[in-house]
């Protein structure tokens, strides 16, 4: 099996990824879509490491880990900020900024 | 037809003179602009401490800088005709890779000739201000702002760039709104300034379009450089660069289609009117065209439309001042006119440069003059404008009716007084351009022709409907009308009069002085190049004897008119373009249908979606704002979701272009 | 280091570094349609529980996935972190936020869905054919970097090479607490309220402190809508349940005394007849 | 067995000016746990103000060095201490340092612009409560401290390791903070959440770039995925689309079209002392990194890349302006002069020049004081609520409501109207040198068309900064019955940073050449 097999998954993970951005609308499941592409990236930087014989990329992937841990905290943090504020957690309803 | 500006190519090569290294006496042209800024550093930080003294001070700096200039005059004269080019480097301004800009003062006679206007009249001014602004509270103020204006203007004509001369240029936009809008509690005088604001963007941006063609064509924006690299350059970009420049110049200089604002601007006090909107600042434009002489010289297109503006203006101002019956706005009307004319010489290129040069400093003369006898009018009438309610002063102000007689002689173009030297200059000219071939010398000839006769009646009308005929005012003691005004009309104070003469005495003989053996022709040739002599269509002794007759003509209907018949108090409603006139030829209206009203539109529509327009889309342009608006609105829509998508499709264009090209 | 050393001898069992064995073909097969068809989840599960138990699965399949890839310290720290930690935390917000909220189907903006979905087809295309240059590589494997045990060989790259980056990712775990904190710690402004302070209020107060009195119960009628007789006789308002007040459910003695009529009189006759006319308290 | 592990040597000397700044940011954490709550805004400011300052004497200390040697590289390539880097983390401090006056600064009665309990829900009692209790959200000072910190490493980071995590730690704080406004606070929390969830979105594509360059290289270090640039074959997509969406994620951060659409919304919604932090200084380090990018991995791939860079520089130009011109919001229009400020930044980016370089640190110093000049000035209009005596609310944001300021606070309307200037790049002002600098840095690198276009839009640009100027100066104002806009009185911080952004302003106009200078010595990047 050729080892760009697991490039190909980590590519289409990392577009499933990004739709949940693009289509939808709950501020939680947008986030897990961030997250699952920080895990494609994570295993497109551990197959590119077992390519080049060099644990920089298995690195790379341990401090993705930690800082979308960090993230994480964060990003939840504001989201229950603002949905004590509005009862909701829809991304559609933050709409008061627009031209 | 083209071909006379080309053909004038060798002739500047041969006439201009390249700069040299500015020693001696041009070391010091410097303090020509620190001594005014000084003056106006000083009276804004010192506050009201400087109350008692602080016109005098300012009054001292624009002397002293008067003083300079004389003295950097003197020291040209000594020169040579090819060592009159002078240019000082004053400092490193911006060091930016292989293009620097430097900061330097080019003297050269051009700039000297606007010196000696600036500092001369600009003192006489400041004089005259001392008395006038005397019960002003803020006076010390009102004078910081005249240095600050001085200043800003010397740094315009003496700058050795196009940049730095782009801050003279701001400088002297901001001194004028400053001094419009002096008396800001009065609204009108806050919408005058906007007005003067607004039309002054609209030739800056010309100014930065051109200086960045500059930047971008020759690699520099320094006069020597730029001049020096014209010659090779395209067609093309040359008229693009002077067209852009013409519009900086219609900004500044009131003309065609950027008037509309110097008639408001009149209401700032009346010194400022003198030394701002007749002799200095709005000649800048002209200023700016005769600097650029040789980008012209490579674009006769953009020569042809800045002829064609100055006719064009020259008519329009000629036929407004007809109808005003305001004092000050007949005045700027015949600015507007003036100015015109000077335009029509700079576009008649190398035979026309030096009479526009010509023509500036004598009207910066007499129009001064009249300007500081209107204010003088106005001081002895209680601050009234309204010349129906005037007549008859001649007997009240001696000293103001016999300064404005020079004033109105020297403007109609009267034999032996300065006018009749540059603008009968002009119109020989305008009838000697092209080589006297095709349409152009008829057409240009005719309206400057045509011009003088306006010229003759609207000023006669203004001076007679001021100084003779019957009295429209009542002095309160029976005389005079019952229902007119009471005025104690009274001849101002000798700081107002002194200066009103020493100008009236430059009207009546600048022009001479100069004309005397074209000693003024010669002097700039350094600059604007020697010029051979063309034959113009007509004889000029023809074209003299007309002149004469149009402007007979023109001051023999306003007397009859205006002295011998009794004038209406109330304006008649006259013919339509009377009307119009009054109206500055609906110029407001006009500027509003192609300026405010799109621009209006545009906020409207794009942030509110202005029903009205997407409903009922008149026009094409419209259609494609509100569509512009329709998309940012429909991008910047507020959701996260939207965004995303337009950084997905960017990342996706922009791999796709990439691999694209790579397979 | 048992659990990695352990996982480290399953990874080398699977592949043969650098090249893959049939096992680790065979586990990607099963394994990959799986992942794919778990994170088509978050884009098509309506409820949001659904959505992240998918990317739970996700996320473990990875774990397996770098450990299969010669990445054992990673596979652990996988299912550590993000399935036991992030997720975790996902799982708690969502408690938070209601567990059942579900997306409702109508698009909000006109074409998004569309745009949406084109995009992330574009992006999917662009993303496959750069990785796919990829294939010609020949794979190096880790034998050698793995010497010493994965983690080890994890270890001195981390803290040699990138030790500034690990100081560096110190500070944001120390934002990332004091951002939690800032936007969810409450600083406690007014005093707090005791037991103590509690019933003194409630007796400052002036209401009744005993229970309530209980309904009214008769022979004939056993039902929470009718008030009770004080000892004084007089029905006793506050004994029926407020809802049925608040209702307009409850009745009045009178009432039930119409109901039993002439028979309604028990063995023992109260002293005094009750009219239901008595002012109520 | 390999050899046994060697620690690395942390050369703290060449660190500290970052080290100094996230030390203080930790200790402003502990002040928080244990420093009684009356002392702890003093304290916090204290220390902040003095880590900023530290900072800046720290890059003093360095530059001699630096500029002799050219720079070193440090923890074996993680950062690089170069002239570019030590001018923007020098710059980068300096103006956090201003920031941090506009930030730390109280109205008169004691109010900053931070809400005084970030986790109370808007309109709540205990908000309230809060508000009466005089509470104050003095975290505001680490995280700004933190912020800080990742910032000035961006621009040094020498691999894309270290460029991620720093990208996290100046992105992380940055959320918070734009959450955190005492008014309008639903608006405020909006602009968290999507300042949040599109920077975790575009920092994901980053790393996926990240990856890609990986792959292709086999290392993050700058140094080495330059040099396979040469060497690797065949695998050119790889390598562009790993340097692509490497420059997402960057120019994401500077608000490049297409990758801009949150930057008004997030402006306008954040307080505004963070809006002026992150506009000026956020843009400066990612255009640090951006630099390095565009410098040392990019020039192989010059005719590939380039030109879809040169294409957003016309694009973030063009939009922002034309944008600018129809927004009603004062912030929003500042948020798209931004963008278009961007946009001419970019212009001296591509010239690929050293003067390039120059021009670009240049612009960056004069946009940034300007700009938080600009945004402190719109901290202090304010809104008053009718009636008499009426209390002094939100910021006074619709531009109508600065009609005539320039009446009633000449001084303080003229000073935004030099910034307008600035930003118009009208002769005299720093904003003239900037754009001077960058267009004649894109002629050298022969994009002579690409200038053009610059100098015509900021033209166009003029426009609508000279409507504001009108707006102020020569409108009466909108309000009929008693003023409905006043300038707020505050403890004098604001005062000294819109001074400083004068006074920078000015100088950088009338006599920039001392500092072009010494930005000429120091445009050289280590490869």
């Amino acid at each position: 099996m050729n080892l760009s097999n697991y490039l190909v998954l980590a590519a289409v993970l990392f577009t499933i990824g990004a739709t949940t951005v693009l289509l939808r609308r709950n501020a939680i499941v947008v986030f897990m879509g961030i997250e699952l592409m920080l895990n494609a990236t994570n295993l497109a930087f551990v197959t590119f490491a077992r390519i080049h014989g060099d644990l920089t990329g298995q690195v790379m992937a341990f401090f993705v880990m930690v800082v979308a841990a960090a993230e994480v905290v964060i990003g939840l943090a504001i989201i229950v900020a603002i949905f004590r504020t509005r009862r909701s957690a829809s991304v559609d309803d933050v709409n008061l900024l627009k031209s | 037809m083209m071909t006379t500006a080309l053909a004038a190519l060798p002739l500047e090569a041969e006439g201009a003179v390249a700069a040299a290294s500015a020693s001696g006496a041009f070391s010091v042209a410097w303090l020509l602009i620190a001594l005014p800024m000084l003056g106006a550093a000083v009276l804004l930080l010192a506050g009201r401490r400087s109350d008692a003294w602080g016109h005098w001070l300012g009054v001292l700096a624009s002397g002293s800088a008067f003083v300079v200039g004389a003295v950097l005059w003197f020291a040209m004269m000594g020169l040579p005709a090819d060592e009159r080019v002078q240019d000082l480097h004053l400092f490193s301004w911006i060091p930016a890779g292989a293009f620097s800009l430097d900061a330097g003062l080019r003297v050269d006679p051009l700039s000297l000739a606007f010196v000696l206007l600036v500092t001369f009249v600009g003192t006489l001014i400041h004089v005259y201000s001392v008395a006038y602004m005397e019960h002003d509270t803020d006076r010390r103020r009102f004078f910081a702002y005249l240095n600050l204006f001085v200043a800003a203007m010397l740094l315009l004509v003496l700058a050795d760039s196009y940049v730095l001369l782009f801050v003279g240029w701001e400088g002297v936009g901001l001194a004028s709104y400053l001094l419009i809008g002096f008396w800001n509690h009065e609204m009108p005088n806050a919408v005058a300034a906007k007005k003067a604001f607004v039309a002054n963007r609209v030739g800056d941006i010309g100014m930065i379009v051109a200086i960045g063609l500059m930047f971008a064509t020759f690699g520099a924006t320094d006069f020597s450089s730029v001049f020096g690299r014209a010659e090779g350059a395209g067609e093309g970009l040359l008229t693009a660069t002077g067209l852009m420049l013409l519009l900086a110049a219609t900004g500044k200089s009131a003309q065609f289609p950027l008037q509309s604002w110097l008639g408001d601007a009149m209401a700032g006090p009346t010194p400022v009117s003198a030394l701002i909107h007749a002799a200095t600042m709005v000649t800048a434009g002209v200023y700016l065209v005769v600097r650029s002489a040789p980008v012209y010289a490579g674009a006769p297109t953009a020569l042809l439309v800045v002829a064609i503006v100055g006719a064009i203006t020259l008519l329009f101002g000629a036929i407004v001042g007809c109808a005003k019956d305001d004092i000050k706005k007949t005045l700027a009307a015949s600015t507007m006119s003036q100015i015109g004319y000077m335009m029509l010489a700079a576009g008649l290129g190398p035979i026309g440069y030096a009479f526009a040069i010509f023509h500036l400093l004598t009207h910066g003369f007499f129009k001064a003059g009249m300007f500081l006898g209107a204010g003088s009018v106005m001081h002895g009438m209680g601050d009234s404008v309204d010349m129906r309610r005037f007549g008859g002063l001649s007997r009240y102000m001696k000293v103001t009716w016999l300064t404005f007689a020079a004033g109105w002689l020297a403007i109609i173009g009267f034999p032996g007084l300065s006018g009749f030297w540059s603008k009968d200059k002009i119109i020989e000219s305008a009838y000697a351009v092209a080589d006297g071939e095709g349409w152009q010398p008829w057409v240009f000839g005719t309206v400057a022709l045509v011009g003088a006769g306006i010229t003759a009646f609207y000023m006669s009308r203004l001076f007679f409907m001021t100084f003779h005929g019957d009295k429209r005012w009542s002095d309160g003691h029976g005389e005079g009308p019952a229902d007119g005004p009471v005025r104690h009309p009274h001849e101002s104070p000798r700081l107002m009069t002194v200066p009103m003469a020493i100008l009236a005495v430059g009207s009546v003989a600048l022009g001479g002085i100069l004309a005397f053996g074209d000693s003024f022709v010669t002097w700039l040739e350094p600059v604007t190049g020697h010029a051979e002599h063309h034959e113009p269509v007509l004889p000029i002794w023809l074209i003299m004897v007309l002149t004469f007759v149009l402007v007979i003509a023109g001051v023999f209907l306003a007397w009859r008119q205006y002295a011998a018949a009794p004038v209406a108090v109330v304006p008649p409603r006259g013919s339509v373009l009377t009307r119009a006139a009054r109206k500055d030829l609906y110029q407001d209206d006009v500027n509003e249908a192609l300026l405010m009203l799109p621009g209006q539109y545009l906020t409207r529509s794009l942030v509110y979606g202005d029903r009205q327009l997407v409903d009922g889309a008149a026009t094409g342009l419209a259609r494609v704002v509100a569509g512009s608006g329709e998309i940012v609105r429909r991008v910047q829509n507020g959701y996260v979701r939207s965004y995303a998508s337009t950084m997905v499709a960017g990342i996706v264009a922009l791999t796709a272009v990439v691999l694209a090209f790579q397979i | 280091m048992t659990t990695p050393l352990g996982l480290a001898a399953v990874a080398t069992g699977l592949a043969e570094t650098g090249r893959t064995s049939g096992g680790e073909a065979t586990l990607f097969w099963f394994i990959a349609p799986v992942m794919v068809i778990a994170a088509l989840g978050l884009l098509f599960a309506r409820k949001t529980v659904h959505a992240a138990m998918s990317v739970v699965l996700v996320m473990i399949s990875l774990a397996i996935l770098y450990v299969a890839q010669e990445a054992p310290f990673l596979g652990v720290v996988q299912v550590i972190v993000y399935t036991g930690a992030v997720m975790m935390l996902f799982l708690f917000v969502l408690m938070l936020v209601g567990v059942d909220s579900s997306d409702s189907l109508v698009e909000t903006i006109r074409g998004q869905r569309w745009i949406g979905a084109l995009l992330g087809l574009g992006l999917g295309a662009v993303l496959v054919g750069v990785v796919l240059t990829a294939a010609d590589l020949a794979p190096a494997g880790l034998v050698e970097a793995n010497a010493d045990s994965n983690p080890v060989g994890v270890a001195r790259v981390i803290f040699s090479d990138y030790v500034f980056a690990l100081e560096v990712v110190g500070t944001l775990l120390v934002v990332a607490a004091l951002g939690a904190l800032v936007l969810t710690h409450r600083q406690r402004l007014t005093r707090q309220v005791g037991q103590k302070e509690r019933a003194d209020a409630r007796i400052a107060a002036g209401t009744v402190l005993t229970p309530l009195p209980a309904p009214g119960v008769y022979a004939r009628s056993n039902a929470m809508d009718v008030p009770a007789l004080g000892p004084d006789g007089r029905p006793l308002e506050s004994s029926v349940p407020r809802v049925l007040r608040i209702r307009g459910q409850e009745r009045s003695v009178a009432e039930v005394h119409a109901e039993i009529g002439a028979e309604g009189v028990g063995s023992t006759p109260p002293e005094r007849s009750i009219t239901g006319e008595e002012e109520v308290r | 067995m390999t050899p046994a592990f060697v620690a690395p040597e942390i050369p703290w000397a060449h660190l500290l000016p970052v080290a100094i700044v996230l030390v203080a940011g930790v200790v402003g954490v502990l002040v928080e746990a244990f420093a009684p709550q009356r002392l702890r805004r003093a304290i916090q400011l204290t220390i902040a103000l003095l880590a900023t300052a530290g900072a800046v004497v720290a890059v003093a200390a360095l530059w001699a060095g630096v500029r002799d040697t050219g720079g070193t590289v440090v923890l074996g390539g993680s950062m690089i201490i170069d002239g570019p880097a030590l001018v923007l983390q020098g710059v980068l401090a300096l103006l956090g340092l201003v920031s941090l006056l506009v930030i730390a600064d109280r109205t008169e009665s004691g109010e900053d612009a931070f809400a005084p309990s970030a986790s109370a829900v808007p309109g709540s009692d205990y908000e309230e409560l809060a508000r009466r209790k005089g509470l104050a959200q003095t975290e505001v000072f680490p995280l700004v401290l933190f912020a800080l910190g990742g910032m000035m490493i961006f621009p040094a980071a020498g691999d894309l390791l270290t460029l991620f995590v720093a990208l996290e730690v100046l992105s992380l704080p940055l959320y918070l903070l734009s959450g955190m406004a005492r008014r309008r606070r639903l608006l405020s929390q909006e602009a968290s959440m999507k300042y949040f969830l599109l920077g975790a979105f575009a920092s994901a594509f980053f790393l996926f770039g990240t990856a890609l360059l990986y792959g292709f290289a086999g290392s993050v270090r700058l140094a080495d995925i330059a040099a396979a640039t040469s060497t690797v074959v065949g695998m050119d997509a790889l390598l562009l689309a790993g340097v692509l969406l490497l420059m997402v994620g960057l120019l994401f951060k500077v608000g490049a079209v297409p990758f801009h659409s949150w930057t008004p919304d997030v402006y306008q919604g954040a307080p505004t002392p963070i809006t002026g932090f992150m506009a000026a200084c956020t843009k400066i380090a990612a255009f640090g990194a951006i630099l390095r990018i565009v410098y040392v991995v990019v020039p192989p791939l010059e005719w590939d890349v380039m030109p879809l860079l040169w294409a957003i520089a016309v694009l973030t130009m063009v939009v922002g302006t034309v944008v600018a011109i129809v927004q009603t919001d004062i912030k929003r229009m500042l948020a798209y002069s931004s963008i278009a400020h961007a946009g001419f930044v970019l212009v001296g980016v591509v010239a690929l020049t050293s003067s390039g370089i120059s021009s670009v640190l240049f612009y960056l110093l004069a946009y940034g004081l300007s700009t938080i000049g600009a945004f402190a000035i719109v901290s202090l209009v304010r809104e008053v609520n009718a009636g008499p005596g009426g209390a002094v609310v939100a910021e006074a944001t619709h531009v109508s409501q600065w009609s005539g300021l320039g009446q009633r606070h000449p001084v303080l309307a003229a000073s935004f109207a030099l910034f307008l200037l600035s930003f118009a790049g009208i002769p005299l002002t720093a904003g003239f040198t900037g754009k001077f600098a960058v267009f004649s840095a894109a002629v050298e690198g022969g994009l002579t068309w690409l200038a053009v276009v610059g100098v015509v839009v900021s033209a166009a640009a003029v426009f609508f900064y000279a409507r504001i100027i009108v707006l102020m100066f020569f409108t009466d104002p909108a309000g009929t019955a008693g003023e409905t806009t006043t300038v707020v009185r505050s403890e004098g911080f604001t005062t000294v940073a819109i001074a400083l952004g004068v006074i920078g302003t000015i100088l950088l106009g009338v006599l920039p050449s001392p500092v072009l200078d010494l930005l000429a010595d120091a445009a050289k990047l280590i490869p």
